[in-house]
């Protein structure tokens, strides 16, 4: 498509953006037609880190499809942990204690802040901002040392079980949680005086990279992309799931549609999952983290299945398909940043190249989840 | 005899001024390192030598080492020629500076324009170096960097006149004596006669990070946009002269503003005058620039020409033009 | 007009408290590890490769070889192998290889076991430029172990 | 978005698509999915292929509030009853129906504008001939949900506007996800 617009306007040429660009954040390919500075036209080209996931869940059992979750989107890998395991459950009608709730709940709303706060400091690392990176980093790191000692890995967890989670957590971590936001609380205004607060960032991100409610719901797009355009639509808030409805939180909505109304929600967002952290740990009662009775082979009734959560990044959906036997018969994973990526090509079109890189940030690609 | 004497002054102050650029470089290069590494809480460079001390050898030694690589179907004269119309201006333009009463290699009566004369020559190496890779991405950042040299050098140049009106002379050791005698004196401050004072200082010291492609406004080379913008193509010491040179010309554009504004070699109290005064205030700018590129995002090229024809330009205007109104009432 | 002015100063402020922030950073210490020098204690639920349990009393492995970490594991990555031997009643293990290349850290085999006799190691410094340098016999790791 | 106005309309859809007005209306496949199906006589009782229709299933089992099953030429103006409501659609996919020699192709809409209301829109089409007209024309965002799902089942959109593979690579001969894939 592109190349017949090329061979008609002499002035135009092609840009190949990636897999390997700084700004793309992983193995990402956007074939950039170029006027001068401006973006005739962007077709992001998917596939580089491809692996199939979703015919791996075809061949796995249940049980073993597990570890899979963790490799879709690294960054917030307990949040699909959790769709899964909760469809599963869904599926095979097992009751889950309410202590591994409240600790699916607390594990999974730190996971999101540190999936925030990564992408904070990428984002501002596309603008051309090193240092808010490593200051993000190192909040970050403090996360994945209160993660690691309970799930015991850092990055691409596998820590929820049916019925369950995989063992407990002690006082040290929740006590470990607390301090941790407390320290979060006192770093975020820095991080808004050193970055939101600066001239040249609101430059570059007010008015950018509009997106309007209308395109969000063309596209399917969901998570704060939705949210900055003004939607207030929240997985947890409203088809709610695991205990989400004991807490009190808002959802962080922005008017703007542009970059910066993005920028915003994800920044409150992080407010409101230390609320609910919070009031996790308050809640957090004593008892068993796994069910009593998990069957040793699991096999749900035939028929099709559909489970969403909220993920950092937007709606994570799977659809799966049983015909009663230990594996799945189809399993659809429904990634939400495939969905916001698929409105860029329409929303770059016109972009100056350093604002379409900006727009680019703001949807938040983590690229395994795209190509699954 | 008179000749001997000459040709024997000129070489030590050839090797004096090669030594003072490269050194520099170099040293700059551990200086935004180690402060970039402790800026964000890192230790930087520790391993070559005390405190990395001696990591820019290190990597000298690596980048010339390293293949001279010249990519397939590139306009080969012109691409390695680039590299060095980088280097050598900013080496040249070290000959006129005057360090302290003594030390400068040419006192030259038009030395400000001399200097602007070859600043402008480094957008040249950019524009060649981007356009002879072959690369889209350079042949972006070479239109980027010249536009934005040019939307810069007009306000820096206002700025300039109005200094040169204020002390009467282009000559940099005369505008540097016309400040002697404490800060009170400096032309950074209104008593001199340049109206707005600290204000065109500050729109100097912008206007020398744009001319230099600092951060944040490395448009030239925004590494997450143009990957490494006209030295994409370039390896080896090709691109280790593009490196030295834009330090050269930060060490310059530092030293300039120093001149022009900061009294030279002259002690702010008006006690122990010397060089030393010099390059403590020259290094105190750079620190400056390198806090700032490790502070800011990246400006768009829009809002860099905004600055610039939006604030820079009418500001320096109008002060060209009040400052000769407020030196006629000093008289 | 005078937005244009109050537009300036206070894009200046916001300039100006960013810089400062960088500056008072700069006086702080660093926060880094050196890794090669220093290194971290890892937490008790680290996740490393499996490796079998040192039984205090007995001094060698508790396991059974039912092969349910086997059959459990997502990536294929364990063989158990156990023979049948006179005077024993369970069987004995022989073998038990794990490919850690394959391995995925879901700690699903440890979960499958009944005696316990599996856990997590606490290594992590593993590198090499050769896979099979990840084929591991746990047996023999065990044995080296003292 | 009115829930009962949109489930009332589907239904009329889905009715559509009955049997007894395939005679009628123009047959675009050469046989009605329906049709052709004949119990397998090694299982003991394979379940049969659903039939068009409009089910409202339990949310807390299923999932979805709503699901229906129409005449693959009628997906269009299924996409357009939707849109028409103010809703999203979520993804495109497929399924595999080796046994009823038939491919699903399922579509997930959502409404996002409040109450939460998930809405199955699933067409049934011959395996050998899988066409299906497309609805990125309605939603922008079908557009790459359906050249995935060309990527993994071979169905081919009809009038999709740029159906190449999006994330297999583009020399490749195979749908990874139809069951008689063995691998390659």
């Amino acid at each position: 498509m592109s190349s017949q617009t090329a061979s008609q306007n002499k002035e135009h040429f092609e840009i190949n953006l990636g897999p390997q660009h700084p700004a793309t954040h992983g193995v990402l390919r956007v074939k950039l037609l170029m006027d001068g500075e401006y973006v005739v036209d962007a077709e992001p080209v998917l596939g580089y880190i491809h692996r199939m996931h979703e015919l791996m869940g075809e061949n796995r059992t249940w049980a073993k499809y597990l570890p899979n979750m963790g490799r879709l989107d690294y960054l917030s890998a307990l949040s699909y942990n959790l769709g899964y395991v909760e469809l599963v459950e869904k599926m095979a009608a097992i009751e889950v204690p309410e202590r591994a709730e409240y600790i699916r709940v607390i594990t999974t709303e730190m996971n999101r802040i540190s999936s925030h706060l990564l992408w904070f400091g990428a984002f501002v690392l596309d603008l051309g901002g090193f240092t808010p990176l490593l200051y993000a980093f190192d909040d970050r790191e403090h996360i994945l040392d209160l993660l690691e000692s309970v799930t015991g890995s850092r990055l691409t967890y596998c820590y929820f079980r049916f019925g369950g989670c995989s063992n407990d957590v002690e006082d040290e971590f929740l006590t470990g949680c607390l301090t941790f936001i407390k320290r979060l609380r006192s770093r975020m205004p820095m991080y808004h005086n050193l970055v939101t607060k600066n001239v040249i960032l609101m430059q570059r991100l007010e008015g950018v990279g509009p997106v309007s409610a209308e395109m969000c719901r063309k596209y399917g797009a969901t998570g704060p992309v939705l949210r900055g355009s003004g939607i207030n639509y929240d997985v947890r808030k409203n088809e709610p799931y695991s205990v989400y409805p004991e807490f009190d939180f808002d959802v962080p909505v922005y008017n703007e549609c542009d970059s910066m109304a993005r920028y915003m929600v994800r920044m409150d967002e992080m407010d409101q999952c230390m609320r609910i952290i919070e009031q996790a740990i308050a809640k957090i009662p004593e008892g068993p983290v796994m069910a009593a009775k998990v069957p040793k082979m699991i096999k749900p009734a035939a028929g099709d299945y559909y489970h969403a959560v909220e993920a950092a990044r937007g709606t994570f959906a799977i659809r799966a398909v049983s015909e009663g036997k230990n594996q799945a018969y189809r399993m659809k994973l429904r990634s939400p940043t495939f969905s916001n990526l698929s409105l860029f090509q329409e929303a770059s079109k016109g972009m100056l190249l350093a604002d379409a890189l900006a727009f680019m940030g703001s949807i938040d690609l983590v690229i395994p989840e795209i190509d699954r | 005899m008179d000749l001997g004497i000459n040709v024997v002054e000129m070489l030590i102050y050839l090797v004096g001024i090669i030594a003072f650029a490269a050194g520099n470089a170099a040293y700059l290069v551990w200086v935004e390192r180690k402060g970039a590494a402790h800026i964000q809480r890192r230790t930087g460079p520790k391993e070559v030598g005390p405190y990395g001390l001696l990591q820019p050898l290190a990597d000298g030694a690596k980048l010339m080492s390293k293949q001279l690589i010249i990519p397939d179907g590139v306009d080969k004269p012109l691409f390695m020629v680039a590299p060095l119309i980088a280097m050598v201006p900013a080496i040249m333009i070290f000959v006129t500076i005057p360090f302290s009463d003594s030390i400068i290699a040419r006192d030259i009566n038009l030395g400000l324009l001399m200097i602007f004369a070859f600043a402008s020559v480094n957008v040249l190496a950019l524009l060649l170096g981007g356009w002879a890779s072959r690369n889209k991405y350079a042949v972006i950042s070479a239109a980027r960097a010249v536009s934005q040299n040019v939307a810069y050098e007009i306000p820096m140049l206002i700025i300039a006149i109005t200094i040169v009106m204020v002390s009467g002379s282009m000559n940099l050791k005369e505008i540097v004596d016309f400040q002697a005698g404490g800060f009170w004196n400096w032309n950074f401050l209104p008593t001199n006669g340049n109206f707005l004072g600290p204000i065109t200082f500050v729109l100097f010291f912008i206007c020398f990070m744009a001319e230099t492609n600092r951060a944040p406004f490395d448009l030239g080379e925004a590494e997450s946009e143009l990957i490494a913008g006209f030295h994409t193509e370039y390896g080896s010491m090709g691109f280790g002269l593009f490196f030295m040179g834009e330090y050269a010309n930060i060490v310059i554009g530092a030293a300039l503003t120093v001149i022009l504004f900061l009294g030279g070699w002259y002690c702010p109290f008006g006690l122990t005058d010397g060089i030393w005064w010099f390059l403590i205030k020259m290094y105190l700018l750079i620190w400056t620039v390198v806090l700032i590129r490790w502070t800011y995002p990246r400006v768009t090229l829009w809002s860099l020409l905004n600055l610039s024809w939006k604030i820079l330009i009418p500001f320096s205007l109008f002060n060209l033009l009040a400052s000769a109104g407020l030196i006629k009432i000093l008289g | 007009m005078a937005g244009y002015f109050t537009n300036i100063l206070s894009g200046t402020k916001s300039l100006l408290v960013g810089l400062s922030i960088t500056q008072r950073e700069f006086f702080k210490k660093p926060v880094t590890l050196q890794y090669p020098w220093e290194s971290l204690e890892m937490t008790p639920r680290y996740r490393g490769h499996i490796q079998l349990v040192k039984d205090g009393e007995t001094g060698t492995h508790k396991c059974i070889s039912c092969g349910l970490c086997d059959k459990g594991c997502p990536s294929g990555c364990i063989t158990v192998k156990g023979e049948k031997q006179e005077g024993v009643k369970v069987k004995v293990l022989v073998r038990y290889d794990l490919d850690f290349t394959k391995c995925s850290l879901c700690g699903q085999c440890i979960d499958n076991c009944k005696p316990g006799a599996i856990e997590f190691s606490k290594e992590y410094n593993l590198a090499s430029t050769r896979k099979e340098d990840f084929y591991y016999d746990l047996l023999k790791r065990l044995k080296e172990q003292k | 978005m009115n829930k009962a106005n949109v489930i009332q309309e589907l239904k009329a859809l889905a009715s559509e698509g009955m049997p007894d007005e395939t005679e009628v209306a123009p047959v675009v496949e050469p046989a009605s999915p329906e049709g052709d199906q004949e119990a397998k006589p090694k299982k003991a009782a394979p379940p049969e292929p659903r039939k068009n229709g409009l089910l409202e299933v339990d949310y807390a089992v299923k999932g979805v509030h709503v699901d229906v099953q129409i005449n693959s030429e009628n997906v269009v103006r299924a996409a357009e009853i939707l849109d028409r409501a103010a809703m999203t659609l979520e993804a495109v996919t497929g399924v595999d129906w080796i046994k009823d020699k038939e491919l699903e192709v399922v579509y997930d809409y959502s409404y996002t504008g409040g109450e939460c209301l998930r809405i199955v829109v699933r067409a049934r089409i011959p395996r050998d001939e899988p066409n299906i007209p497309t609805v990125s024309e309605v939603f922008g965002g079908a557009n790459w949900h359906e050249r995935e799902t060309f990527d993994f089942f071979g169905i081919n959109f009809e009038g999709h506007p740029q159906l190449e593979y999006l994330l297999l690579p583009e020399d490749c001969d195979f749908h990874p996800l139809l069951k008689d894939f063995k691998g390659c």
